[in-house]
């Protein structure tokens, strides 16, 4: 048993760079809407002290031309294929997830329930995903913002409405100013914030779904290096994903996959899938479900 | 690292090749920026054996950091990346405007002809001129746009974006080298869009080199 | 005009060190509640790469002993004072308030509205707001969390139940694990993530409510500068706060009140205050409500 | 920064006094750990003229980054904080476990009298006994409370919790110095709570030093 790696969605495009996303379990796709956006105006990415700040606005070829034109090149790099979809009403959802039914090449469907940049849909996480549900019998992960009160309640709500699994967390919005202007460094205003600066956040939130519902978890944010993917799976995580690390370092999971190793063998376990769950004190806590 | 240099205002990154290949002139590489979370992109400015060697304008905290690497420090560099010039042309002529004469020495010595213009914005910018032995050299308030004739040939240039734009309305068809704030470089992040022949495309998998601009 | 720096609740207690009180133009207490309160089992601080761990779960005498014994020693010092407090229901803030209203020495009630460490009230900001408008005329602060979709909604809400103004950020749930056991760093799990990692966060949530609504704003966290106050400033805010930076330099408000100063002269403005709002294109911004 | 100097396994970490009073035994400083957050709380170990002197055990990030500093290097410190031993005793023993040996050169020297009790976990911690002349001192796997005389008068201790429970045990009298993790060391965040008399205090307000203990 391993700790699968993914991509963060948006934070890899296979078709440009082949090799990294076969290095790679599983590459996600960066979320795909039913019609092709441009996404927000240039600038749309700046650097922080401690992250980084993105207001892409899910800029993407909708789903026509990705199911005609994306996804057979995909299919071709053999690496398992989980699609984000997003969207601005119920609708939406559940059109990209009938589309998607029938293609074999994708294993799953990650709902992006939580994009910082994009108005959202007017209804609840909880009934998008019944709407998903409905619509697809395909494997179904939700990806929730950190941004909310209580994680865990929404966590019960998606899995009650028929989730298979969880994708935690999404950026959170962030703003950052021009030291000599004092503009906003991105054209929109504020952004998503990612990277080191939200590991304890992403952890917090993977730690209180882990107990709340009893689905399994890919865990991301800050994620670069073993030791980080190793406190996501003792928080509750399965897998783990790369997001803002893939910038600087496009070849990140084969460090990442062999750190997590060595760091689960330094702590006294056979591997970093045996640690999953061990910071929660509860016994309870012994059957997990594995991706 | 190997070593760095001032050259004028900026300064001469050299380092060792190792498995890298030095690409086409025009095309770029992420260079890690000590204690920044995101790479920053580079012009390779000169491929001498077994190194590639970067010209740095020290204008922001990434830059800054680059320029302050000495001599046995390790940083992590990816690339070639991007797509350079056309080197198909029949009669080149350089163009660059400030750090845009980064990737010019290698653009030359690839090419094996053509000469240069080079604008700067003052007379310590103007060391750099040093790397592209012959090429014609004004610093401001005289722009380089001054300096190109009437038919110009086949314009490869290299600049701020109110030089490029102002090449353009000279040389419709001239070769422009543009810059938009990149996190990864190689299409990942849709961070660098630019808007190219109507729509908003990555200038990192696109460009950086495109005929016409933006 | 200047920009008032204030400590943020909980960093400071003015009885334990008067002079460092005395540096700030208005000093807030701890949250106080109905009834007293031991907070959370220790260990409940923990620092992270980037910012700090919280679970103190407001410790505090109780209103009886604060009014009786707290109040008339902070009153001594001088320096303006705000109250903050908390409950678990309407009721209790509104008991709160009523107290509160008889005693001359407290100039602003500061609404916790936000503390991620105890459990909420089940009532909505606003409704705690609207009740304790009922219950007191003076000046009223609420205190919100960055952890929602959309804090500017929250603003609206709060701001049309009569709150006075706002205070911007509390601090949201982090976690990290020990690294050589696992275990949570805190005795309780997660607790409240506080310090650098704080600011782009607590920026967005500054200007995002300082288009929606047209109130003083009390800007915070992870300032430690006066380059980082000055941008809370440009975003919106009326005054800064000082929190986690208190801990590692006790008289900062002396060093960021200078540098404050400096940093707008350098970008070309009189004072910190005369800067207020300029990260912000729109030009119906000129009409800011001070402190 | 004056100089920091290997003492065993710790390091003696001289600091100039500049306008801070060095207080008294049993009180300690906030020092400001090079590259983290929070400042870290250190008992006074010494007082030469002029300077400060801490004696640091390397556990963690905070205590490596206090014992890598050099000389020249600059670090805020605040205190003198807390409060210390009641010197007020009529037969004072001094008795420490590990680190626990830091505030007791300082705490001999101000008493002007008494003897001493230390015990380390190997010989080199045991070095640090050079710090404190004519103790008795004890290596695991003996333990520095196997040392206590039947009547041991006046103790004053600072050690790991287990010790510090072993001494009142046998001596309920005794003045112990506890720890706990600080983030201000002022009063000022509530996080170094300890039950003591029945409720959670603040222990860097109410103690270190506490008669009875936890
Ligand atoms: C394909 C490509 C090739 C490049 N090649 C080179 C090269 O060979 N040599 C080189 O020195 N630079 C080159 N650049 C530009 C370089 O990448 C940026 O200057 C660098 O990323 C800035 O990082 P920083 O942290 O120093 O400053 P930032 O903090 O990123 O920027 C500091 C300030 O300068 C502004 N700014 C950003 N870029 C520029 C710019 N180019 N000119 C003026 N102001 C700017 C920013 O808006 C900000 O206000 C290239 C850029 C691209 C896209
Ligand atoms: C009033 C007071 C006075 C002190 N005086 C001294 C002194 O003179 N010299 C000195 O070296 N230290 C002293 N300490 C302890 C010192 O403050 C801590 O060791 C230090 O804060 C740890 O910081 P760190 O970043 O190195 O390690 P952290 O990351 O904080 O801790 C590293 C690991 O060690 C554990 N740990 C923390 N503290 C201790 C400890 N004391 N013993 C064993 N394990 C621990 C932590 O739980 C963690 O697992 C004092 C503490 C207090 C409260
Ligand atoms: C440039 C960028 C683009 C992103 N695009 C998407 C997206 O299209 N869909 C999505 O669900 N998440 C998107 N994310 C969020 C990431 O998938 C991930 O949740 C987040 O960045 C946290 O992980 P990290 O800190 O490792 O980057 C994006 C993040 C970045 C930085
Ligand atoms: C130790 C600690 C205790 C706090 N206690 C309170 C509190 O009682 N009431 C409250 O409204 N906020 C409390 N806060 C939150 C701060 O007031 C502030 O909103 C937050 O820390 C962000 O500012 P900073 O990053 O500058 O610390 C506390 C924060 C810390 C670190
Ligand atoms: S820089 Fe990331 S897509 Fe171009
Ligand atoms: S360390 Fe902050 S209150 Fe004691």
């Amino acid at each position: 048993m391993t700790v699968p790696i993914l991509n963060a969605s948006g934070c890899l495009d296979a078709l440009t760079a082949a090799e990294v996303a076969q290095t790679l379990d599983v590459f996600v796709t960066k979320t795909v809407t039913p019609l092709p956006r441009e996404g927000n105006p240039p600038p749309r990415i700046a650097e922080t002290e401690l992250g980084m700040l993105n207001s892409i606005g899910l800029q993407n070829p909708g789903i026509e031309a990705f199911l005609d034109d994306t996804l057979p090149r995909l299919a071709r790099l053999g690496v398992p294929l989980w699609v984000s979809v997003g969207g601005f009403s119920v609708q939406d959802y559940a059109q990209l997830c009938t589309l998607l039914s029938g293609r074999e090449e994708v294993t799953t469907i990650e709902l992006n329930l939580s994009c910082p940049n994009v108005d959202e849909a007017p209804e609840t996480a909880a009934e998008i995903v019944a709407a998903a549900r409905e619509a697809t019998p395909k494997t179904l992960y939700a990806k929730l913002s950190p941004a909310t009160w209580d994680i865990a309640e929404t966590a019960r709500a998606v899995a009650d409405a028929g989730a298979d699994g969880l994708s935690l967390v999404n950026t959170i919005r962030g703003l950052a100013l021009a030291p000599t202007t004092l503009e906003p460094t991105l054209e929109r205003g504020a952004g998503g914030y990612s990277g080191p600066a939200l590991r304890p956040i992403a952890l917090a939130c993977v730690y209180a779904c882990a107990t709340a519902v009893d689905l399994p978890i890919v865990g991301m944010g800050g994620v670069s290096s073993g030791r980080h993917a190793v406190a996501l799976v003792a928080a509750g995580a399965s897998a783990v994903a790369l997001g803002t690390v893939l910038f600087a370092e496009p070849f990140a999971a084969r460090r990442v996959r062999v750190e997590m190793t060595e760091a689960a063998v330094a702590l006294g376990y056979p591997s970093a899938a045996a640690l999953r769950g061990k910071a929660h004190k509860s016994a309870t806590f012994a059957n997990l479900s594995a991706l | 690292m190997q070593a760095n240099e001032a050259i004028g205002a900026y300064t001469l990154l050299r380092i060792e090749r190792g498995g890298l290949e030095p690409g086409s002139p025009g095309q770029f590489f992420m260079l890690e920026a000590p204690g920044r979370l995101l790479p920053r992109p580079m012009s390779l400015c000169l491929a001498p054996a077994g190194e590639l060697a970067f010209l740095v304008d020290p204008i922001g905290p990434g830059t800054r950091a680059l320029c302050a690497l000495r001599s046995g420090d390790a940083i992590r560099v990816f690339g070639p990346l991007g797509n350079g010039f056309d080197l198909d042309v029949e009669r080149p002529l350089l163009v660059a405007g400030g750090i845009g004469v980064a990737p010019m020495p290698y653009l030359a010595e690839t090419l094996g002809r053509g000469s240069a213009l080079l604008g700067f914005r003052s007379p310590r910018h103007a060391e750099a001129a040093v790397l592209l032995p012959g090429a014609e050299v004004v610093v401001e308030p005289r722009l380089v746009t001054e300096l190109l004739p009437d038919d110009p040939g086949d314009v490869l240039a290299c600049g701020p974006e109110p030089m490029l734009e102002a090449v353009r309305a000279r040389a419709p068809h001239a070769q422009l080298a543009w810059e938009a704030p990149m996190a990864c470089g190689y299409g990942a992040c849709y961070g660098c869009v630019v808007e190219h022949e109507g729509r908003l495309q990555r200038l990192c998998v696109a460009g950086p080199v495109l005929r016409g601009g933006l």
